[in-house]
C-alpha cells in the first residue's frame, strides 16, 4: 500500500510528462489528479494504521552498496512519516485540483502536472525514507522540482534566475547535509536511521578537532545537518531564495514554498531528534536561528507589497517557529505547527492566488482593495487563514503557536526566553502584516481598476473550502500531537527525560499563555490604524523610521550583500583564473610556452646554421676542443 | 567459460571492418552510405560482444577471459588479453558509445566519411585493447596508439583552430606518456616481466616506487586530465567534431583514470600512498578552479569541457582515498562522466548542427520549439550536477564519503564542487534552453529526430540506471577493487 | 743552448703545423683554395707523427701508413680542386662567403 | 710466405674483388656504349644492380665464421656479412627509387652509377676491415666517390656548393682521424683493432694522449655519422645535392659508419670503455636535441630529413654508449628499422614531383592525403614510426634503446633522451598534419615508376607490421651482434 | 749537427705554413706551400725516412702544388677583390686553438713513449738495418697487398671524379673529330659549280 502511495504520483508525472500524447489532452491534467487522490486515500488509511502504533518497513532494492555501506531503496512506515505523507498527500491533491482552474490557460499544462507530480513523489520519498541518503534523494529531488516549478515559465527572466538562485542556495544547504551524512557514516558505519539511532551512545564521546578546541563529533554533525535544514527551510541565511522563489506558479508557492517543501528542514530535525537530543549546542543554536528568523522574516514581510512575497516572508517566519521549538526540545510541537501551518499557509497562498488570478496576475497589493465584494468566497477564506496564522483561537494557529511560546518559556533557559520574546514580536508583526494585506485587499477602496475581477471557478473554491476547514479544526484535532500523557508518535521522536519544555509548557503562567493572543490583537488593531483608520500613517511612519523601514523594505541587504560577497567576487576570480590562470600562466608557461622556448631554441639552431663553412669548420674544431678539454681536466682531476 | 578469444575478436573486428571500409569502391553516396551501413553494423557486433562478455563475467577478482601468445621472446613481451571487472566496465563503456558516435555523425560529417569512419572503428579497436591489455608494453602500444586517429580527427574534422587543439593534444599526452615508457620500462626490467598480473603482485623497492609513481603520474594526469595539465582538454574539445568530444570525453579520459586505478595505486601503493595529498591537492584545485573556469566560458564545448575537468577531480579524489567507498566512487563516477559528458556534448552536437554556433549567446529560448530535446538535455545537465537518482550522484557522494574518511577539509572542498558545479550547469541551461528566443535562427530550430532519439534514449536509460540501481555495476568490479583496496592496506601499512 | 731532439719535438712541430692548417680552414674567409692547401698542411702534419712514431718505435707501419696518406691526399687535391672549379665555374667566384646558398 | 698466407685469405674479399671487377668492366662499357640517353641511363642502372646482387651473393655465399686474413687487415664474421647485406640491399633500392629522379634531372652519366659503386665498395672495404690503415683506406674509397657524387649537378649552384662543403669539412675530418690515429699508432705500436685492445690493457696506456686520439678519431666518425656538433654539413649537403644523392647519403654511409664504429668501440677501444663512454653519450644527447629542434622550423624535406637522420643516430649513440651486449643489440635494431624509415621516405620524397619540378617544400604535400592516398599513408606511417609511436617499428626500436641504457642504470638519460623524441615528434606530426589537415591548392596526381611505389609500399608495411616478425627480427639480431662477444 | 737541421727545417716550415694561410696572394700561398713541404722532406730525412721524403718532393712539390698553381692561375681571379678580410672574431678563434695547441702539447710531453714497443705479433714489421726503401718495398707488396689495391681503386675514383666534375661539351666550340676527316673524300667536300660569265661577281 505504502509503495503504491509512493509511486501513484511518479506514475502520474511520467505519464503526463514524457507521454502526453498517449494520456490525451485531458488526460495530462486528470490522470496524476487522480493518482494524487488515490494517493491521498491511503495516506489516510496509513495514518489510521501508523496511529495505532503499527511501524514497518519495505525494502524496495538495493541502491548503492559499496563497503560497509549498504543503502537500499526502502519505504519506511511510522508515526512521523504518516502524518507527513498525509499532509503532503492533502496539499499536494488540493494543489492539484486547484490548479486545473489556475492553470487553466497555460499552455504547458502537462508539464505543469507532471513536475507538481514529481516533486509529490520526491517528497514522499523524502518523508518515508529509512535511511539518510534516501532522505537526500527526497530531499535533492523535491529541490529539483522545486527548481522546475519555480523557473515554469521560462520566458521570464526573473522567474529564471530566482530557479536557479533556489537551487543553488539549497546546494549551499545540501552540502552541510551531504557532510553530516558522511560524518554519520564515518563514525556509525552506516546510514540506516535505525542503526545509527541505536549506536549514539557508542559515538557520544568522540571528538573532532577543529580550530583547536576540541568539539564532540555529534554536534557538529547535528550542526551541519541543521545547516541542510536551513537551506531548504529558508533559514536567515539561507532564505534569500524562498521570497524569489514567488515568481513560480501560485499553487506551487502553496505547495511547495508553504506546506511541504520548505518544513522538510523541520521534519529532519524532528527525524533526527535522537541525535539532536544529545547534541546541546546545536540545539541551542536551533533555538537561535530559528527565533531570529521568526523575528528577522516577520520584520521583513511589515514592509513589503507584493501579496505573495508578504506570504512568503510569512512562511519564513512561522519556520522559525517550528525550527525553535524543536530546537527546545519541543520537536512535536514543532511538527504540530508544521501540520497547522500547512493548513492556513497553504490557504492564504491558494486565497492570495485566486486574488491574482481574478485580478490577471496583479501582485502588488497597493494596487488593489474593496475586493470583499466581488471575491467573497475568497475573502473569507482568507480571513480564516489569518485568523489561524496568527494565532486566535478558536483556529488551528493558536494551538500550535501557543504551544510553542509555552515551551520556550518553559524551557527555562536564556534562550529560551529570548525565543519566546522573540516570538511574541514576530507574532505581533505577523498580525500586523496579516490584516495590512486583509484590509488592503478587501477592505477600503478599490485603488484600481478592478471592474474585472471575478470569483474564481469551482477549482479553485474546492480547495480553499477544505483548506478553511483544515485551517479551524487541525488545531482541535491535532493537539494530540503534544499531549505529553498520550504517546502519539510511537518513538518516532526522541525525547531525552531531562529535557522537560514540553511536558512542562502545559504548567506555564496564565499570562504567558494569553500573551500570543493578546500582541495578535495589538497588532490587528495597528494594522486597522495604519490601513483603514488612517491611511497617512503608513508614511508618516515610513518617513520617520525611514532607517527601519529601509531595512525592512530591503531585506537587510541580505541579497546585495551576497551578490557583493560571493556572486561578483566568484566571477571575477572565475575570470581572472581563465584568463590569467589557465591562459596566462598554465597555457603561456606550460604548453605554449615550451612551443614557444622550443621555437625560439630552434630558430637559434638554424640561425646557427650559417651556411659559411668557416663556420661549420669551427663549430667542428669547436666541439672538439669542448670534448678533449672536458676530458683533458676529468682526466687531471679538475672536475 | 568461453573457450574461443572473445577478446581479441572485439579487438581485431572493429579493425576488419575498417579494412572492409576502405575496400568500398565506387559511386560516392553508395560508399558513404555502405561506409556507415558497415561501420554501424561492425560496431554494434562490438557492443552485443562486450553484452555478451558482461553476461558470462563471473563476477570474482582477477582477470578472466585470459589470452595470452608471446610475441616477444626476447623482450619478454607477450599478447596477453584479460578483463576484471574494472576493465570490463570501460569495454562495455567503449562499446557502447561507439554506435553512439557513428549514429551522431550520421549526417554532419560530410566530407571524406570512409577516413572518419575506418579511424572511428580503429579507435574502438584500440581503446579495447587499451582496457583489456594484460602485459604492460601492449597496454602502452595501445594506450599511445589512441593519439593517431584521434589527432586526425581532431584535425581534419574539427574546427578552425583544429590544427592547434590537434598539436596540442598530440604532444601534450605524448609528453606525459614517453615518462610512462621509461617507468615501463623500468619496471619490467627490475620486476622481471611485462605481465600485469605478476606486476600487481610484485613490490617495488620504496626508492623505486617514488621514482616511478611521477612518471606514470605525468601520463595519466595529463589524460585524466588534472589541474594543471588540463589545457589541452578545452581547446581540443572545442574544436573536435561532436562525435571526437563524445568519445574524447566519454572514454579517452578514463584511460587516465583506468591507469590510476590499474598500475598506480596496486603497483606502487607505498608511493602512491606518499603522493596521495598531492593528488588530493590537485583534485581540489581542479574541482574549484576548473568550475569557477567553466562558470565564466562563453562557448558550450568549452564550459562542458572543463566541468569534465572538475569531475575527473572526483575521480583522483576517490582513488587516492584508498577506501572501498572512494574507489567504488571513482569507478562509478568514471562511467556515469563517461554517460554524461557524452551526451551532452552530443546534445551540444545537436544544436550545432542546426545552428552552427557553439557561443552561449547565440541561444536562448531553444526550449520553444525543442521541447523535447529541452528535457533530454535537463536529465544529462542534472546527472552532471549529480541530482540523486541519476548516474552523477552515486559517485560523487561515494568520493565526497571516502574523502570524509581521509580528511574533513578535504570533503568539504569537494563538496564545494557540488554548488560549483551546479552554478555553471544551470546557468548554462538557463541561457541556451530558457529565456525568450532572440537569435532568428533559434526560432526556426526543429526539435530531434528519430535518430537523435535512438543516440539519446540508451544514455537516458544508462544513466538512471546507473544512478537508481549502481548495484548492477558495482557487484561486476567489487571483488577487484577488495581486492585491490586489501592489498593496499596490507602493503602500506607493512 | 740547445736539447736533443727527441720525438716530442717532432710531435710538437706536428701539432703546430696540424693547427694552422685548422686554422687556414676556419679563419680564412675568402679564399677556398687556401683552405685545400691547409688541408694539405694537415695531412703533411700526420705524416711527421706517423714517420716520428715510426722512427722512434722503430716499426715500418708508421711508414706504410704515411705513404697510404700521401697517395690520398693528392687523389683528395685533385677532387677538391675539381670541386673548386665546378663551384668556380657555376658561382664565378671562389670566395668562403660566397658558398652560402644554403643554410638554416 | 707472406705472399702464399695472402692468397688463402683472398677469399674473405671475393666480394671486393667481384665489384672492383665489375666497376672495371663498366668503366669501359659507360665510355664506348651509345643509344639513347634514357635507355643507356636504365641500362647502367641495371647492370649496376646486378652488379651489387652478385656482390651481395658472394657475401651470403662466403664463410660467416669469423676470420681474420692479410695480417689482421681485414675480419669477416657475421656482423660484417649483416652489414654489407644491408648496405649493398640499401644501395640497391636507392639505386632503383632514384631512376626517375635522375631521368627528369637529366642525370644520364654513366659515371653516377660508378661512383655509387664505388663508395659502396668502400664501404665494404670500412665495413671489413680490422685496421685503421683499411679503415681509413676504404673511408677515402666512399668519401671520394660521395664528394664527388654530391657536386654531380654540375650546372647547379646549390649542388657544387653542397660538394664544396661537404669536401672541406670531410677533408677535415679525415685530418681529425688521421692525426687520431698518429697518436693512437704511436701509443700503442699498432693500428690494428685486435692487437690494439690487447695493447691498451696495459694500464700505462691510459694517458691524456690517448684520450685526444680517441677524441680526435671518435670526432672525425661522428662527423660521417653526422652527429652533432660534427653535423654542421649535413643540412647543406642533404639540401644541395641531388635528391636521389641524398636519399644514398641519408642511409648507406651510415650503415657503414656505425658499423665501423661498432668495431672501433668495441673491439678495439672496449678496455677503455669508461674513456670514451661519457663521451659518446654526450655526443648522442646532443645530436638528438640538435636533431630535434633543428628540424622544427624547416620548410625543405631534404633539410627536415637530415636533421631526422641526426637525431636517430643520436639514439644509436646512446646505445653504442654503453659498451653492453645490450646496447650493440639495440643500436643493430636501431638502423635497421632507420634504414627502412629513411629508404621508404626518400621513396616518397624522390616521388613528389610535379610537372617535372621536384616538390621539396613540406606545404606542397598539403592535400597530399585527398589526392594521392597511397602516398599519403605510407609516409604517414613512416613519419609516425620515426616519431617512435607504438607499434610501428619506430617505436620498438626506441623501446630497444631506453631498455639498454636503463637497465645500464642511466635512467636521466632515458628521460632526457626520450624528451628529445616527443620534440621531434612535432615535426614529424606536422608532415603528417600538412598531407592529411591542410588544403591543397590544387589536386596533382603523382606518377611514379611501379618499383618505387612498391618499395614505399614494401617499408611502411614493414614498419607497420613490425610487431607481428619482430621477435624473429631481434632473434636474428641478437645472434648478429654476438659476433662481437664481450 | 741534427739539432741545427731540424730547428731549421722546423722553424722555417712553421713559419712558411704559417704564411701559406696569411698570404694575400694565392699564388704567394702555394709557394709557401711547396717550401713547407721542402722543409717537410728535410725532417723525413732527418728522421730516416728517406723513401718518403722523396716520395713528398716528387708528388706533393713536382705534382700536388703544380696542379694548385696551375688552378689559381686557371680561374683567373681578381685576387686585388679577395684580398681582404680575416675572420672577424680572428683572435677568439685563435684563442681557442691554441687552447687546443696547448693541451696537445701538454699531452705530448706528459707521455712516456716506447712502452708498447712489445710487438708480440708478427704483423710487426720492425725497421731493421734495412735501408728504408727495401724495408719499404717489402711489405708494400706482400703484408699490404690489399692495401696497395685499395689505394688503387682510389686513385682511380679520383681521376674519374675529375673527369666526371671538369669534363663538359661545349656545344659551340668546334672539336676535331680525327674519323671524320680521315673517312672524307673528295667528293663529299668539294662542289664544282658552274658559274655564269657576268654572275657571282657581286
Amino acid at each position: 500500500m505504502l509503495t503504491l502511495l509512493v509511486f501513484l504520483p511518479l506514475l502520474g508525472s511520467l505519464l503526463s510528462g514524457l507521454l502526453p500524447s498517449f494520456v490525451g489532452k485531458k488526460g495530462v491534467i486528470w490522470v496524476p489528479t487522480v493518482l494524487c487522490l488515490l494517493s491521498l486515500i491511503l495516506s489516510v488509511i496509513l495514518m489510521f494504521q501508523a496511529i495505532s502504533g503499527e511501524s514497518y518497513t519495505i525494502i524496495l532494492g538495493n541502491w548503492i552498496n559499496s563497503g560497509n555501506l549498504k543503502i537500499g531503496w526502502a519505504l519506511r512506515l511510522d508515526m512521523l512519516s504518516a502524518m507527513m505523507l498525509f499532509v503532503v498527500m492533502l496539499v499536494s491533491t488540493l494543489v492539484h485540483i486547484y490548479s486545473i482552474g489556475y492553470m487553466d490557460h497555460d499552455p504547458h499544462k502537462a508539464r505543469f502536472f507532471s513536475y507538481l507530480s514529481l516533486f509529490t513523489f520526491a517528497m514522499l520519498m523524502l518523508v518515508t525514507s529509512n535511511n539518510f541518503l534516501q532522505l537526500f534523494f527526497g530531499w535533492e529531488g523535491v529541490g529539483l522540482c522545486s527548481y522546475l516549478l519555480i523557473g515554469f515559465w521560462f520566458k521570464k527572466q526573473s522567474a529564471n534566475a530566482a530557479a536557479i538562485k533556489a537551487f543553488l542556495v539549497n546546494r549551499v544547504g545540501d552540502l552541510g547535509l551531504i557532510l553530516g551524512i558522511a560524518i554519520i557514516y564515518y563514525l556509525t558505519g552506516s546510514l540506516d536511521y535505525d542503526v545509527v539511532f541505536n549506536n549514539i551512545s557508542s559515538i557520544l564521546h568522540l571528538d573532532i578537532k577543529f580550530l583547536n578546541y576540541n568539539i564532540p563529533y555529534i554536534e557538529i554533525t547535528c550542526f551541519l545537518l541543521f545547516i541542510g535544514a536551513m537551506g531548504k527551510s529558508a533559514q536567515i541565511g539561507l532564505h534569500t531564495w524562498l521570497a524569489d522563489a514567488m515568481e513560480g506558479p501560485t499553487p506551487v508557492s502553496a505547495l511547495i514554498h508553504a506546506a511541504t517543501m520548505v518544513t522538510a528542514g523541520v521534519f529532519l530535525v524532528a527525524r533526527c531528534s535522537p541525535l539532536f537530543e544529545y547534541a546541546p549546542i546545536a540545539l541551542n543554536f536551533v533555538i537561535i536561528v530559528g527565533a531570529l528568523t521568526s523575528i528577522f522574516a516577520a520584520f521583513i514581510a511589515i514592509s513589503q507589497n507584493d501579496i505573495k512575497k508578504i506570504i512568503a516572508y510569512s512562511t519564513c517566519s512561522q519556520l522559525g517557529y517550528m525550527f525553535f521549538a524543536c530546537g527546545l526540545s519541543a520537536y512535536s510541537a514543532g511538527m504540530f505547527h508544521l501540520v497547522t501551518h500547512a493548513f492556513f499557509k497553504a490557504l492564504l497562498f491558494l486565497g492570495a492566488g485566486s486574488i491574482i488570478h481574478a485580478l490577471t496576475d496583479e501582485k502588488d497589493i497597493r494596487k488593489m482593495g474593496g475586493l470583499a465584494r466581488l471575491l467573497p468566497y475568497t475573502c473569507g477564506a482568507m480571513w480564516i487563514g489569518s485568523l489561524a496564522l496568527v494565532g486566535l483561537p478558536p483556529f488551528a494557529g493558536f494551538f500550535s503557536k501557543d504551544i510553542i511560546l509555552e515551551a520556550a518559556w518553559a524551557h527555562q533557559s536564556s534562550n529560551g526566553y529570548i525565543a519566546f520574546y522573540l516570538g511574541l514580536l514576530a507574532a505581533f508583526l505577523t498580525a500586523f502584516y496579516s490584516w495590512k494585506i486583509l484590509f488592503l485587499v478587501f477592505h477600503g477602496k478599490a485603488r484600481s481598476d478592478i471592474s474585472k475581477a471575478h470569483e474564481s471557478p469551482l477549482y479553485i473554491l474546492i480547495p480553499l473550502f477544505i483548506l478553511s476547514v483544515g485551517a479551524v479544526i487541525s488545531g482541535w484535532i491535532g493537539y494530540i500531537m503534544v499531549d505529553t500523557h498520550h504517546d502519539f508518535w510511537h518513538g518516532a521522536i526522541l525525547i531525552l527525560d531531562n529535557h522537560k519544555a514540553l511536558i512542562n509548557a502545559h504548567h506555564v503562567p496564565i499570562l504567558v499563555k494569553a500573551s500570543p493572543i493578546i500582541v495578535a490583537l495589538l497588532g490587528i488593531l495597528l494594522a486597522w490604524l495604519f490601513y483603514i483608520k488612517r491611511t497617512n500613517l503608513p508614511l508618516i511612519f515610513s518617513s520617520k523610521f525611514s532607517f527601519l523601514y529601509n531595512i525592512s523594505k530591503n531585506k537587510f541587504w541580505f541579497d546585495e550583500l551576497y551578490e557583493l560577497l560571493l556572486c561578483h567576487p566568484l566571477k571575477v576570480m572565475g575570470n581572472f583564473l581563465w584568463n590569467k590562470g589557465d591562459i596566462g600562466v598554465i597555457d603561456k608557461f606550460g604548453p605554449d610556452g615550451i612551443t614557444y622556448i622550443c621555437k625560439k631554441f630552434a630558430s637559434k639552431i638554424k640561425s646557427f646554421q650559417s651556411g659559411y663553412v668557416y663556420h661549420y669548420a669551427f663549430t667542428m674544431f669547436f666541439g672538439l676542443i669542448a670534448l678533449f678539454s672536458w676530458q683533458f681536466l676529468i682526466f687531471l682531476g679538475w672536475i | 567459460m568461453t573457450s574461443w578469444p572473445i577478446l581479441s575478436l572485439m579487438i581485431f573486428i572493429p579493425l576488419f571492418g575498417a579494412f572492409f571500409i576502405s575496400l568500398i569502391d565506387g559511386d560516392e553516396r553508395i560508399v558513404i552510405k555502405n561506409t556507415k551501413m558497415v561501420a554501424m553494423w561492425t560496431s554494434i557486433v562490438v557492443f552485443i560482444l562486450s553484452i555478451f562478455v558482461w553476461i558470462n563475467f563471473p563476477r570474482s577478482s582477477g582477470f578472466h577471459f585470459i589470452e595470452e601468445v608471446t610475441l616477444f621472446s626476447s623482450l619478454g613481451i607477450s599478447y596477453r588479453l584479460g578483463i576484471d571487472g574494472i576493465s570490463m566496465l570501460f569495454v562495455a563503456l567503449s562499446a557502447f558509445l561507439i554506435p553512439i558516435c557513428i549514429l551522431a555523425s550520421w549526417k554532419s560529417i560530410k566530407f571524406r566519411v570512409k577516413e572518419y569512419m575506418i579511424l572511428f572503428l580503429l579507435l574502438e579497436s584500440l581503446l579495447i585493447g587499451t582496457f583489456c591489455a594484460l602485459d604492460l608494453l601492449l597496454f602502452y602500444i595501445f594506450f599511445e596508439a589512441l593519439l593517431i586517429p584521434m589527432f586526425l580527427i581532431i584535425g581534419i574534422w574539427g574546427g578552425p583552430r583544429r590544427v592547434y587543439a590537434a598539436f596540442k593534444f598530440f604532444l601534450y599526452t605524448l609528453a606525459g606518456s614517453v615518462l610512462f615508457l621509461i617507468a615501463i620500462i623500468v619496471m619490467g626490467y627490475s620486476s622481471g616481466t611485462f605481465d600485469i598480473r605478476e606486476l600487481l603482485e610484485h613490490n617495488f623497492p620504496y626508492q623505486l616506487q617514488l621514482l616511478l609513481w611521477p612518471a606514470l603520474f605525468a601520463s595519466f594526469a595529463v589524460k585524466t586530465p588534472m589541474w594543471p595539465f588540463h589545457t589541452w582538454l578545452p581547446d581540443a574539445h572545442v574544436e573536435a567534431p561532436t562525435a571526437g568530444s563524445v568519445i574524447l570525453a566519454g572514454v579517452l579520459l578514463k584511460v587516465g583514470g583506468y591507469g590510476f586505478v590499474r598500475f598506480s595505486i596496486p603497483m606502487l601503493p607505498n608511493a602512491s600512498d606518499y603522493y596521495a595529498p598531492l593528488v588530493f591537492i590537485l583534485g581540489v584545485i581542479a574541482i574549484i578552479y576548473t568550475s569557477l573556469v567553466a562558470l565564466m566560458q562563453k562557448d558550450m564545448k568549452k564550459l562542458i569541457a572543463y566541468s569534465s575537468v572538475a569531475h575527473m577531480g572526483y575521480v583522483t579524489i576517490g582513488l587516492f582515498t584508498f577506501k572501498q567507498e572512494g574507489i567504488d566512487g571513482a569507478i562509478i563516477q568514471m562511467l556515469s562522466h563517461g554517460l554524461v559528458s557524452a551526451a551532452l556534448f552530443l546534445c551540444i552536437g545537436v544544436l550545432y548542427e542546426r545552428m552552427h554556433t557553439r557561443m552561449i549567446s547565440d541561444y536562448g529560448g531553444v526550449v520553444k520549439n525543442m521541447p523535447k530535446f529541452s528535457l533530454v538535455f535537463m536529465v544529462f545537465m542534472l546527472a552532471s550536477i549529480g541530482v540523486p537518482g541519476t548516474s552523477g550522484f552515486v559517485g560523487e557522494l561515494l568520493v565526497l564519503i571516502a574523502a570524509y574518511k581521509v580528511s574533513g577539509y578535504l570533503a568539504f572542498a569537494t563538496g564545494l564542487g557540488m554548488i560549483l558545479g551546479a552554478a555553471y550547469m544551470l546557468w548554462l541551461y538557463k541561457r541556451v534552453i530558457f529565456g525568450v528566443a532572440e537569435n532568428k535562427n533559434v526560432k526556426n530550430l526543429i526539435d530531434i529526430d528519430k535518430r537523435e532519439y535512438v543516440i539519446f534514449v540508451p544514455i537516458i536509460i544508462g544513466v538512471f540506471w546507473l544512478g537508481i540501481y549502481p548495484e548492477s555495476f558495482s557487484i561486476e568490479f567489487r571483488e577487484s577493487v577488495v581486492n585491490l583496496v586489501n592489498s593496499i592496506n596490507n602493503r602500506v601499512l607493512n | 743552448m740547445i736539447y736533443p731532439i727527441s720525438l716530442t719535438h717532432y710531435l710538437i712541430l706536428a701539432a703546430i703545423i696540424f693547427n694552422i692548417g685548422i686554422f687556414g680552414v676556419f679563419l680564412n674567409r675568402k679564399n677556398l683554395i687556401i683552405i685545400l692547401m691547409s688541408i694539405e698542411l694537415m695531412l703533411l702534419a700526420v705524416n711527421i707523427n706517423f714517420i716520428a712514431f715510426s722512427t722512434h718505435l722503430n716499426i715500418i707501419l708508421g711508414q706504410v701508413f704515411a705513404l697510404f696518406i700521401l697517395t690520398v691526399a693528392a687523389a683528395e687535391a685533385s677532387i677538391g680542386l675539381a670541386i673548386l672549379v665546378v663551384f668556380f665555374r657555376s658561382r664565378g667566384s671562389i670566395a668562403v662567403d660566397d658558398a652560402n646558398s644554403m643554410k638554416g | 710466405m707472406n705472399l702464399l698466407s695472402n692468397i688463402l685469405d683472398i677469399n674473405l674479399v671475393f666480394p671486393e674483388i667481384f665489384l672492383s671487377l665489375w666497376l672495371l668492366v663498366f668503366i669501359p662499357l659507360g665510355v664506348y656504349s651509345g643509344g639513347d640517353k634514357e635507355t643507356r641511363q636504365s641500362y647502367f642502372t641495371i647492370f649496376s644492380i646486378i652488379g651489387l646482387l652478385g656482390t651481395l651473393l658472394i657475401i651470403l655465399m662466403g664463410d660467416y665464421k669469423a676470420a681474420r686474413g692479410f695480417y689482421d687487415l681485414i675480419v669477416n664474421d657475421r656482423l660484417v656479412v649483416f652489414l654489407k647485406s644491408l648496405v649493398i640491399l640499401a644501395g640497391v633500392i636507392v639505386l632503383i627509387i632514384s631512376e626517375k629522379y635522375r631521368t627528369l634531372k637529366k642525370l644520364y652519366l654513366f659515371e653516377y652509377p660508378v661512383l655509387i659503386l664505388f663508395s659502396i665498395l668502400g664501404m665494404l672495404v670500412m665495413l671489413s676491415s680490422n685496421d685503421f690503415i683499411t679503415l681509413y683506406l676504404g673511408l677515402e674509397l666512399q668519401s671520394l666517390s660521395l664528394y664527388v657524387l654530391a657536386a654531380i649537378k654540375k650546372d647547379s649552384l646549390k649542388s657544387s656548393e653542397a660538394g664544396l662543403k661537404y669536401f672541406i669539412l670531410g677533408a677535415l675530418a679525415s685530418g681529425f682521424f688521421l692525426f687520431g690515429v698518429s697518436l693512437l699508432f704511436g701509443i700503442t705500436g699498432t693500428t690494428s683493432f685486435t692487437i690494439l685492445s690487447s695493447n691498451l690493457l696495459s694500464p700505462e696506456n691510459n694517458s691524456l694522449l690517448l684520450i685526444l686520439s680517441i677524441v680526435l678519431i671518435l670526432s672525425s666518425i661522428a662527423f660521417k655519422l653526422s652527429i652533432a656538433p660534427f653535423h654542421m654539413w649535413t643540412p647543406d649537403v642533404y639540401e644541395g645535392a641531388p635528391t636521389s644523392v641524398t636519399a644514398f647519403f641519408a642511409v648507406v654511409p651510415k650503415i657503414a659508419a656505425i658499423g665501423v664504429l661498432m668495431r672501433i668501440l668495441y673491439i678495439a677501444l672496449i678496455d677503455i670503455h669508461d674513456v670514451w663512454n661519457q663521451l659518446i653519450l654526450i655526443l648522442g644527447i646532443l645530436s638528438i636535441f640538435v636533431g630535434a629542434f633543428g628540424a622544427l622550423l624547416q620548410i625543405n624535406i631534404k633539410r627536415l630529413m637530415a636533421y631526422s637522420a641526426i637525431s636517430n643516430i643520436g639514439y644509436i649513440f646512446l646505445a653504442l654508449s654503453l659498451g653492453s651486449q645490450l646496447g650493440l643489440e639495440a643500436s643493430l635494431i636501431y638502423i635497421t628499422v632507420y634504414t627502412v624509415s629513411a629508404l621508404g621516405s626518400f621513396a616518397f620524397i624522390l616521388s613528389m614531383e610535379k610537372d617535372n619540378i621536384m616538390l621539396n617544400n613540406i606545404s606542397s604535400f598539403a592535400g597530399l592525403s585527398k589526392s594521392n592516398p597511397f602516398y599519403a599513408i605510407c609516409f604517414s606511417i613512416i613519419l609516425l614510426s620515426l616519431a617512435g609511436l607504438p607499434p610501428l617499428a619506430g617505436f620498438i626500436a626506441k623501446f630497444y634503446i631506453f631498455k639498454a641504457v636503463i637497465m645500464a642504470d642511466f635512467l636521466w638519460i632515458a628521460v632526457i633522451g626520450i624528451m628529445g623524441s616527443v620534440i621531434s615528434a612535432y615535426y614529424y606530426l606536422n608532415i603528417v598534419k600538412v598531407m592529411y589537415l591542410d588544403e591543397a591548392e590544387e589536386l596533382f596526381t603523382i606518377e611514379s615508376k611501379k618499383s618505387v611505389k612498391f618499395i614505399l609500399f614494401i617499408s611502411a608495411v614493414l614498419i607497420f607490421t613490425f610487431l607481428i616478425y619482430a621477435d624473429s627480427l631481434i632473434n636474428f639480431l641478437s645472434y648478429i651482434s654476438k659476433a662481437i662477444i664481450l | 749537427m741534427l739539432p741545427f737541421f731540424f730547428y731549421t727545417f722546423a722553424i722555417i716550415s712553421v713559419i712558411s705554413s704559417f704564411m701559406v694561410i696569411f698570404a694575400k696572394n694565392p699564388v704567394h700561398s702555394v709557394f709557401f706551400l711547396i717550401l713547407t713541404f721542402f722543409n717537410a722532406t728535410g725532417l723525413f730525412v732527418l728522421m730516416g725516412a728517406e723513401f718518403l721524403a722523396m716520395l713528398l718532393l716528387i708528388v706533393y712539390v713536382g705534382a700536388v702544388a703544380v696542379l694548385f698553381l696551375f688552378v689559381v692561375m686557371m680561374l683567373n681571379i681578381d685576387f686585388n677583390s679577395l684580398r681582404t678580410g680575416m675572420i672577424k672574431n680572428a683572435p677568439l678563434g685563435l684563442l681557442i686553438g691554441t687552447i687546443l695547441l696547448g693541451e696537445m702539447i701538454f699531452s705530448f710531453i706528459g707521455m712516456k713513449y716506447g712502452v708498447a714497443n712489445k710487438p708480440g705479433n708478427e704483423l710487426f714489421i720492425v725497421l731493421g738495418e734495412e735501408e728504408n726503401t727495401r724495408a719499404l718495398g717489402k711489405v708494400l707488396y706482400t703484408n699490404y697487398i690489399y692495401l696497395f689495391q685499395c689505394a688503387g681503386l682510389i686513385l682511380l675514383v679520383a681521376m674519374i671524379g675529375a673527369i666526371v666534375l671538369t669534363h663538359r661539351k661545349r656545344d659551340n666550340v668546334k672539336q676535331q673529330d680525327a674519323v671524320k676527316q680521315i673517312l672524307r673524300n673528295r667528293e663529299d667536300a668539294i662542289e664544282v659549280k658552274e658559274v655564269e660569265i657576268g654572275k657571282g661577281v657581286l
